[in-house]
């Protein structure tokens, strides 16, 4: 329980189409391990407005990529700066990134738990 | 005594000359006549041929139907929709033969409808063509309900709709149009309605047999129904988009190939030449239909609208199907423009006005469209043997309003009245 | 003299008549035989352009299967279930070149094979076209495997295995059947089999020759292969649902207008009226089929099933395709109910019972109802000449059970038993 | 006297008999002579029908080019190709009846161009026929272009060079080789070039002028556009996979059998039984097509690919258009076999070396395979008259260098050019 | 690392077609952004019988929504009532909420941190 | 907040194809509560080699399923084993668990909290 407080996921919420970038800027960092998930969202970014039989409507929630990534506590600002300077845009809708705390850490394969395990 | 001799000897050959040739010419009458036979019945081959493959296309239209419906609703529907499309099909099939066939061409009864030949009894080859040609319409104008009212009707119910259109809705009205016999109410020349007029109503391949029945069929459907849930808030028509683009055109494609055999098979005759007229006018009015949508969704818009577009060639197609053999190329056009214009007005109408529910256009397409083609007989109609009509032998008789005529105008717009209200009052009258 | 003079004149005048008459005479003697060629020629003519379309329309069918197998199997395995069709057409066009039809209709050996005129050597125009209406039809046997086959077949293999089937297993059934010799096994005048049962075999456009040869030799690879992975647990059969049902659909209708031209065509004759008995009985059944397969998942399981019931239409055209010449309406009804109901207890039986793992339902539908088919002809067949066959050519020659006859009924018994064993035999050696 | 009576009596009887005998041969006369025109029109409506069929299906191949465009591309621009195609069919029906027509099959000018009948003014049913049959010709040409350019035109330019394309670059081509002037540039007796080479260029169905033409538009086109985002990286193609594999296999498969009506329709006679040669060589070299480019990619990447393998279809198809009339059936399937190969070989090239983006290969299978199968003719065709082509109207004049002849290869070789220069230079000049 | 406890991810997991309800009530009391994801799960509620070619299958897992809303520690009761509120049926499967302690928060586009991110 | 360490989310990233037996094993133990996300992920697994026209391409973002269990603390270590157990084949790419600390859990139908609420 001692590693506790020294994992962190890092969650980036980020344009669909800066995932290329992101991912290869981590990867050259050393941190390749990720998992990405295609999420929907809003924030102050407005919806996109979408023609269907000559009628306009409001798509509120754009499509987004959420990048995952579980690194030790220390890396934690290096992940977030390079997703930062990759991922942003300077437009609204450029995305956020939360860090949560992960108890603990286990590879499947091996059992290995924590540090080992990434 | 020479002379004699020379005559009888003359007169021998002459008459072997004669026996030897009567006959020869007896022969050749014989096979003259065997010949004509020959010919006759190579015509008539030729023209079993042609409706049976002009058949299969309008049959190819039902694929049409039903990928513009999956494709231009919900994906969650797509099953149901398949199903009742395909059962459409199948019931057209089985109710057609059964009763559908009889009320249309069975004998006349006060040129209101038929009543022979049930289940096609006493049948041979030329009646099981004609029958293959005629069930295929039928089906037809039934799946173009089925159009409207996706996405929310009860299996069951739609089912039995689908069989009464197809054994009275559809035939009693097709009877009056296209019996051939002299009462039939809007084309026999005993008719009152025709005698009245002047002239005969005329609907080449069906804007209003098929679908303008369909189509206010449809719109009794639709109205009895309701929308589906969510199409309306506060009275505010909500958007609700297709799931697959592509399934929709390619449906929106077999349709209009499916309209080859629709018109050009119209003339019922292998023979007849002007079932060339007939094709190069649908593909025309196609054409200027999609050309309009198009820019009319653009202007209004500031983007051409895909699936108006697709309306808009469908459009075109069933405004063309009454006048494409008695119309020139450019009315055609004019035709097929105008139908454009309809389809846009007709489905902004549905919904802001009337606030009823379409989901594919379907009544704006068949119904109004339909309604237009039907008049545009009366407006643009040459007259049979005048012009580029000299030797046709089935187009709307009387000129249009362009050419001078008034009568056939009026009866079209007596006929077309007739559709609508027949298949609105009866459709509203099953539903409830 | 003057008498003399005035039979002089008369003789003169008959003469010169009779001069001018009788080049005449032999002239039009000429126009009439070249005429009576001309239309000779032009009825091979339509027989051309109608069996090239009909072909076209077989063609479609591959479309057709294409879209059932993809649309009812899993999306990961679309691109190997379509390029496994899309070989199989062209491994059936080349091979069907190279030997199918030399197998099928070259000279005759004993009345088992054909051997002669490989890569076509020496084809005229008549036998290009003739190949042409084959070819699709053998390309259509051998597709029907790669239904069974899906989701689990070595791609090399299966090749190997389409290229026997159009080269062996396929063409010497149809050798029995269609090749015409007169010791063709089960058609043949001087065949054994023909002479004892007293009656010669008929599969009208292939019941036997192209679905159960399909079907069984699909039953064959099914038992080889075994199941796909998670297909039963614990030998109780598992739900593997298809991932697209508007593909499934859409295949089902190609596949029904690919009929029109399978049975339509398969008179051989574009001045054969009988044509238009087989297409009504055509759609007849398949719509038969549809609402029979429909209306027993319905009572069965509660709903009406939309991938049964699309089984249901095929079951219904697979069992008329042999006997749609040769009976009436009602009867082509019935042949699609039971047809229908066949297909549903087949796939059951398949999977619950022998354990099969039959992705498309393709055994039962081409195997089951194919032989359904054949043995409907023995049951329902008027007999040719009798009743609505007064004219016909190609028709079963004798009466069904219902209609009297037994001898009928026995050579089905014998042909739909011979596909089944030699389709399913060979097609397990060479499997094995 | 009693002799002259019977003289008289003899000569009576036989004048009677005369004068029975005149009149009917007369009337037998006129019957052969309706007879003969009926025969005659039966012969034209024959041609009608077949040529609408055909039609038909050359326009189903607009539903096929739509699929395998779409299929082939990413999901997010569906919508937009689907629209793109579409538009090419309606400005090809509109522009091909305003001018198209006019330029191909007006009054010559000088060989190079035709300049009458705008908008088929004049027409009747054998001009509305022939305007039909030519026109899906022409809208395909210009479908070729949208394939190329998939993924990044915008939309208001690409209508506008598909009206320039149909309006112009396809039909002064098409007057060089169809149009059947005296001067016609590269198939009239009277033409310079036709004397030069000692040989009548020939292109059956349009290799040249339908395929060629829209492969090297495409080809400029696709130059001056560019490649979409993200095709090269540093000089290095990068892979952009379809989204929908069926889509783009049924839309082979609807090509392939469009291409029945495309080169079976070619003779432009119903009742030329060469169509029928001209059918099975499509269809065995767009087999073998497919097998090539099938083995091709498998030897080369380890799997056989399957749109590479769907390209190698279209490849034997496109390759065998000009051929098909004039071959035997080993050469179209060395022809294919070579089709699919090339077809292979330049989309690598086009990517690799030229650096062009080209989605779906339409460069590679229309431009590279069209300049393959004129060429095929100057190689393999038998020679009018000769062999097989006994009887054959259509087909390449002179033997082939494989049959010991040059003059066909080098005409052909200078059509081929003519193509490329035309349409490449054109289309640069339109588009920039 | 002081506002480490003061922010939290509310994770909803409702019936999808709930969404558009809780997303408007949200927004109205001022929690406008979100991310949103198409999740499937199962809990008390029992499966979906299906059926394909004659049989019947279960679908075990079922389709749910999943609503996750970053938000300072004081407004999650808030943001919690709303969605209890609004997602709520009374039925089984109506889902959970679960509340996620977030370290911190950055906004990809100005790098602004925590409270000022959202 | 006594309970807040009392939660814990599971989040375990697996292969798609061992979702069966994770799901019967985790139900076996009475875990039938869960949520299943598909989501992309890669770690020292190489990505898919993929052909198209001719050309190969790198998939380097593989599919996965994400299981996701809520339970409280006592529970975690039950949970994961179960998941080690079913989830591991041995190679490469069996994915990872991560454990993630819930402060609160509302069962949105009753309105339960924590215990109650799984
Ligand atoms: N408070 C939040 N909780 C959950 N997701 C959020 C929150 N704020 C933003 N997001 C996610 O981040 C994406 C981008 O946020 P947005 O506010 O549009 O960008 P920016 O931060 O550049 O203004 C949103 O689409 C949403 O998915
Ligand atoms: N312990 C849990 N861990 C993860 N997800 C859960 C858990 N319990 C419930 N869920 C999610 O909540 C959804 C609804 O749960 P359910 O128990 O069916 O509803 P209710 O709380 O109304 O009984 C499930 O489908 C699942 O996605
Ligand atoms: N550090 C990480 N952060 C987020 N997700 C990870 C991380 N490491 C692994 N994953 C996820 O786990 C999956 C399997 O990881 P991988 O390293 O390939 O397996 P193994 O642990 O067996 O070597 C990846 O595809 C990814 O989704």
């Amino acid at each position: 329980m001692a590693e506790m407080s020294e994992m962190r996921k890092v969650e980036a919420i980020i344009r669909p189409m800066k995932l290329e970038e992101v991912k290869s800027a981590l990867a050259d960092a050393g941190f390749v391990s990720m998992t990405v998930i295609d999420v929907r969202g809003r924030g102050q970014q407005k919806g996109l407005v979408q023609q269907w039989r000559g009628r306009e409507y409001c798509v509120d929630l754009l499509p987004k990529t959420r990048v995952e990534v579980v690194v030790p506590e220390r890396d934690v600002d290096q992940v977030v700066e390079l997703i930062r300077n990759t991922a942003a845009t300077g437009n609204i809708g450029d995305g956020k990134i939360f860090v949560i705390p992960v108890e603990r850490t286990i590879r499947i394969r091996t059992g290995e738990e924590d540090d080992e395990a990434l | 005594m020479e002379k004699n001799k020379t005559y009888l000897l003359a007169s021998i050959l002459v008459m072997l000359v004669l026996l030897s040739l009567s006959p020869q010419v007896a022969a050749q009458e014989e096979s003259i006549e065997s010949l004509t036979e020959s010919v006759d019945s190579l015509g008539t081959a030729l023209t079993f041929v042609w409706l049976l493959l002009c058949g299969g296309l309008v049959f190819l239209m039902h694929a049409g139907f039903s990928l513009v419906e999956a494709g231009f609703t919900r994906a969650k529907n797509t099953a149901n929709i398949l199903m009742k499309n395909l059962m459409t099909v199948c019931i057209g099939v089985l109710i057609y033969w059964l009763v559908g066939w009889a009320i249309m061409y069975g004998d006349d009864v006060g040129g209101i409808f038929g009543f022979s030949q049930f289940c096609l009894s006493g049948a041979d080859n030329a009646i099981w063509n004609a029958w293959f040609f005629q069930m295929v319409f039928a089906a037809t104008g039934a799946t173009i309900v089925s159009g409207a009212m996706a996405e929310r009707t009860n299996f069951k119910a739609y089912l039995v709709f689908t069989g009464l259109l197809v054994a009275i809705i559809y035939p009693v009205y097709g009877h009056w149009v296209w019996s051939g016999t002299d009462l039939a109410l809007l084309t026999g020349d005993g008719s009152w309605i025709v005698q009245m007029c002047g002239a005969s109503f005329h609907d080449f391949a069906g804007s209003g047999v098929v679908h303008s029945i369909g189509g206010y069929a449809a719109l009794a459907g639709v109205i009895v129904l309701g929308p589906r849930l969510g199409k309306f808030k506060n009275g505010k028509p909500q958007v609700i988009p297709g799931h697959n683009i592509t399934f929709g055109f390619l449906g929106v494609l077999l349709l209009w190939l499916g309209w080859l055999g629709f018109n050009g098979g119209s003339t019922l005759d292998g023979s007849d030449a002007f079932m060339n007229l007939a094709v190069a006018n649908t593909f025309l009015a196609a054409a200027a239909g999609a050309v309009a949508a198009m820019i009319l969704t653009w202007v209004k818009t500031g983007k051409p609208d895909p699936s108006l577009t697709a309306n808009g060639v469908l459009a075109g197609l069933v405004a063309i199907t009454a006048p494409c053999g008695s119309v020139e190329n450019w009315a055609a056009i004019v035709i097929g423009i105008i139908a454009g214009a309809i389809v846009y007005a007709g489905v902004m109408f549905n919904e802001a006005v009337l606030k009823v529910d379409d989901p594919v256009g379907a009544i704006a397409v068949h119904g109004y469209c339909g309604t237009w083609g039907l008049l545009a007989v009366g407006i643009f109609s040459v007259g049979m043997g005048n012009g580029i009509l000299d030797g046709a032998v089935y187009a709307a008789g009387a000129p249009g309003l362009l050419y001078g005529g008034v009568n056939q105008f009026i009866v079209q717009v007596v006929g077309a009245l007739a559709a609508i209200v027949w298949a609105f009052v009866v459709g509203l009258i099953v539903l409830s």
